[in-house]
């Protein structure tokens, strides 16, 4: 079974099979031999094998979850399973997101960015109230510019533009409460 | 003091019951709408609700809290810390109807919660302060009265509410031009924190040090101070990483910042555990920054490394005992000592709050680690209030070792769902720079950049391809639809560990 | 020394892998088939398979566990205690393979590992011991001699392997009918747990309390003695409980206690950690029992009351490092701490065995509190190994409040899915011989009467009826098969804290 | 909805029914109200009032898991949930079965001891082998007298009479592996 995985800034393919008691994991032109057990509902205890070696002995611990900063309704992987998930690994926290091959189109491959030049939708990343709205339909915004202000958790958090551009659609006003993942407003 | 009623939410209220626990004393907890399943509640020996979700309608009405103390029978109230911990009116609330609040007197609150009145006790104490106005400035003073100040005291120039704590209703302001806008931001935080929009302003030290001197007053006219701590790490002016003692910090200059902040304590007529801040500059002077008249979060590490349980000296000076602690050993550090606060929020994302609920929950063990925490897995963190979730602290013989299982520590800590500060700490924990206690309060923002850039923690290529392979797998070995228990064995089934096959 | 094998499993390994993290060091975890996702395996580094679940053929195995170690390009390997820590072959094999194994030399664990020839190297060194055979009694002794040897010694005595530990392969005998079946039993269970079935006698002293001293020792001449620990809470001859510093022990007593320890591993050459275990009678005199050559389980009641990382200083001994530990330190107790260690057992069932899946886990946490524990939840405990699943270790500036802590921990602490020995260590906190300290190495016998003897905490009525109407409110409150998640939402309700209505 | 729960040495009577957002449980000729919250599989946060009061405020976390010493094939409660339950409540482990009303039939009642005077029967509490046999069939044994062992955890546990009388079956034989639950022997 062939998945397509995006991970940091690449699409990574990945094909699996079962041999016997193992599998064999091929991933950027190598194949791995991985033990794997289930240890709870989202967590894996993995032995893999280093490059050609065919004995697994290296030790991963993999918890996953469907991603804390995905915006609601992110795209499904499978049967239901989320495809975006957050992988906690060797102390690190590694967003992901994996689909059966090709299910990414064909618009991205390895070392393009996720990150697209098209338009901005500056989202909320928590649930809130938007206590000011800084700019205005029509304005010119530069990069790191201040442009709506969404109250949580006792703080006034600041949303900025991440480059130069204009705001075309401004969703909200003062005083609305809004979702994670509501978004706020889009500049081109 | 049979039975104390817990004033506050979240982990410090978990830490009161522990200490309260550990006297044999009973405990009852407080509960907003959405705080009815937090871990707080489950450990108590009672609970009450006190209303809404919202903090005005729940944690900081006084009034049905103290009513909640008297139906239930307490005969004290511990205020934690944030809420109504510094709030005088509530500690005269609970005097008045003869429950013994556990902290200071009403009238050391207000002293001190007036961070101009403040300023003058420590100035009448002998104690340096920074050059600022030493009025408030109310709600309605015209901005270009305010303009005019800062002029007086220069650019760049601190803007702190007087009624301040925890970093909120503060802003730093680089010059003119931005004061309008600041003072809008600060008056409005302050009079959502504190129901009090009054400001003042405060010369900008430009890269000091923060440190405080925690100490405990008995009703009996003993001051005992304990060695420092440091907590110079800082993001939006709020404390995140804190350590004890501090490399800055001489047996003298430990001396003589211990000596003041007992001068300070004893100007007005301090009781209770209370922390004093100064700001260290880079020339070895110090200046008396504030008073915090309550238990300070970063308490465990004084905890750990002079071996007193603070929590349980508030309890025993309320009830009128005496400090028989050795002094010597307060000054004495036995360990080195830091704390991480893991926040629910997102280190990638200008450490916005990061709240919902927590699927999986792995915390670290083992020698010299303490976590701290009012999270459980399965709980939801709530978006009312602060999104710090728990505080993680390690120690050793020496800082490097402290440093070394603080890594280990956040290495096995595992918060699923939400996004949390642990990778920040990572990335933290690796700066040679911090490695070095080279760093000041402008640390995070020097070393981010500006906030909101970027991942702390670039994930190398193996990493990544470990998490790739991770994700196929579980994909690839997921029970499929097909053969999922039924809901009758679901239950039994729960973090089964099988082979997969 | 840059990656270090583990030779053992369970907490231990998960201990020494926390060291190692918090050394820089990597590390190799060894498994058995039925341990392929236990703790130890998922935090190490690397983990090699070493055969079946049997110790026998795989914990115990010298040649696989070498070879793991060489193939896995460790330089070093730590025993930890229990299987092969105290097999002189093993340290003679790491050795002869170029590894260093931390621990010491292959000629002192032969040495104090025949418990015949540790009591002729004790009354070399000077130091008294328990009147007994002086030879080992093997196998094929027939049960008249050693009948006529014990008539010598004298009724009631002890029969111990030679090459014990544990308490394994230990009977009391109270007069001689009952010699031949408890030699019969002893020498079974030796031969099965240390594949010798060789014994000893030894007079029972018969209110002795257990009282022993850690010693670290350096290449380089240096050893060193710490403050000692008491041991005296023990069942089926094994420690249960374990506190330090001992209210036994006055400081005069110490200083001869520890001296006496010091001589006997002088005598021996010793290097690296070891403990020397004493008798200590009523009468005030103490004698040598035995020295165990390794990390003792109960090593971090040490560990809190010193702040020294035991594991770490193995791990520097063996690398060369010199002692330079101020002795003073050591020897005075920065604090009271106690451990309870928990077993998968049922104590209302004469501590009967009670492995299987651990379906919730609840771990305690807060101030004064260290779990270390190779359990997790969803971890099936396995038949083939000793039950403890994790050591529960607390601390406070006095005795009581590290017993209060202990109480307060113990009831936090939730073990679901297998019996556990929490409800017997409640009831001997509560228990006020205990307490106040009154107690021997009989006391678990005496308090109990016969084991298997009914609970040891009988509920009250208002926990049976708090315990009835949780269990009517679960089934009443249960989600109805009707309405159960798909198997697709299934796995994104995991712990849900929900309303239910 | 009414279930008989046996705790201690006696059958409790406990009939549940909703109120609100409330629970009324009757017990023991009082009724409490009850608030309680579902936090995790088989844990439950309950606050219960205090007799007669309708405030509940007394905090008790019970968490439920099926009995670790009851017998494979113990009886089932309802819907297959198992109707033997361990219950961790304020630090205790409390030992539960729980039937629908009437379920236990008219032999127990409250103050009638659960362990009763019939046959008593030899259980292995845990898989082990059996090293030792020490009784016959047709002996007569003495309460507390050892009757088999079964080697376990690397160690021996040897299992006693609990009173006097004669043994009837010895289901086992040296050497013999045996699980948790295994009837070794039966004593009349």
């Amino acid at each position: 079974m062939t998945f397509d995985v995006e991970v940091g800034d690449a699409i990574r393919t990945v094909t699996v099979h079962r041999k016997g008691l193992l599998l064999h994991v091929a991933i950027g032109g190598r194949t791995h031999v991985v033990d794997v057990r289930r240890v709870g509902d989202a967590t894996l205890s993995m032995l893999v094998s280093n490059g050609d070696a065919t004995r697994p002995v290296t030790s991963v611990d993999a918890a996953l979850h469907p991603s804390a900063a995905a915006a609601p309704g992110a795209r499904l992987a499978a049967n239901g399973i989320p495809g975006a998930f957050d992988i906690h690994l060797d102390g690190r926290t590694i967003p992901v997101q994996i689909r059966q091959a090709g299910a990414f189109g064909r618009q991205k491959e390895k070392g393009t960015g996720v990150t697209g030049t098209g338009p901005q939708r500056i989202v909320s990343p928590m649930p809130g109230k938007v206590v000011r709205v800084l700019v205005a339909a029509g304005d010119e915004v530069k990069a790191r510019q201040g442009l709506v202000v969404v109250e949580a958790m006792k703080m006034e958090n600041e949303l900025r533009a991440d480059r130069n551009g204009r705001v075309r659609d401004v969703a909200v006003t003062v005083g609305q409460s809004v979702d994670a993942g509501t978004v706020l407003m889009v500049v081109e | 003091m049979k039975k104390i009623l817990i004033a506050n939410r979240g982990e410090i209220a978990v830490r009161v019951i522990r200490a309260c626990r550990d006297m044999g004393i009973a405990t009852v907890a407080i509960y907003s709408d959405c705080d009815r399943a937090a871990l707080h509640v489950r450990l108590a020996d009672e609970a009450w609700p006190v209303g809404p979700s919202a903090p005005r309608e729940s944690y900081l009405r006084i009034d049905t809290i103290v009513e909640a103390a008297k139906k239930s029978g307490a005969d004290a109230v511990h205020p934690g810390y944030g809420f109504l911990a510094e709030n005088e009116d509530f500690a005269a609330a609970c005097r008045d109807a003869g429950l013994i609040f556990i902290g200071p007197s009403p009238e050391a609150i207000a002293m001190m919660g007036s961070k101009t009145a403040a300023r003058q006790a420590a100035i009448a104490a002998g104690v340096a302060v920074v050059p600022g106005t030493e009025e408030p400035i109310g709600d309605q003073t015209p901005d270009a009265e305010v303009v005019k100040a800062a002029a007086r005291i220069g650019y760049p120039l601190m803007l702190k509410a007087v009624a301040g704590g925890g970093g909120k209703g503060m802003r730093t302001v680089a010059d003119a031009a931005d004061l309008p806008s600041a003072l809008r931001a600060a008056r409005s935080e302050a009079q959502s924190a504190f129901g009090d929009g009054a400001v003042y302003l405060e010369r900008r030290i430009m890269s000091p040090r923060h440190i405080e001197v925690q100490l405990l007053a008995d009703h009996h006219g003993t001051v005992l101070p304990f060695v420092e701590r440091e907590c110079s790490i800082q993001r939006r002016h709020q404390k995140i990483v804190e350590e004890s003692p501090s490399l800055a910090v001489s047996p003298d200059l430990r001396r003589r910042m211990t000596s003041a902040a007992v001068a300070v304590a004893k100007a007005v007529g301090y009781t209770n555990a209370g922390t004093i801040e100064f700001l260290l500059d880079a020339d070895g002077s110090f200046y008396f920054l504030e008073m915090n008249t309550r238990l300070q979060v970063e308490h465990p590490i004084t905890e750990v490394v002079t071996g007193v349980d603070l929590v349980q000296w508030q309890i025993r000076i309320a009830r009128g005992e005496k400090l028989d602690l050795d002094p010597e050993r307060l000054l004495t550090p036995q360990a080195h000592a830091i704390e991480c606060r893991i926040y629910a929020e997102d280190p990638d994302n200008g450490f916005m709050p990061s709240p919902g609920r927590i699927t999986g929950l792995r915390v670290p063990h083992g020698p010299g680690v303490r976590d701290d925490s009012g999270a459980y897995e399965g709980w939801e963190v709530p978006i009312f209030y602060d999104p710090m979730i728990s505080k993680l602290v390690t120690w050793g013989e020496t800082r490097d070792q402290a440093i070394a299982r603080m890594k280990r520590a956040l290495a096995e800590y595992e918060v699923r769902g939400i996004r949390t500060t642990i990778p920040f700490f990572q990335w933290m924990l690796s700066d040679e720079d911090f490695l070095a206690a080279r760093f000041d309060t402008t640390f995070i923002d020097r070393k981010r950049g500006v906030p909101g850039n970027g991942v702390l923690q670039p994930i190398d290529d193996r990493h990544e391809e470990l998490a790739a392979i991770a994700a196929a797998v579980f994909l690839f070995t997921k029970p499929s639809a097909g053969t999922a228990s039924a809901p009758a064995s679901r239950w039994r089934d729960t973090g089964r560990s099988e082979a997969l096959r």
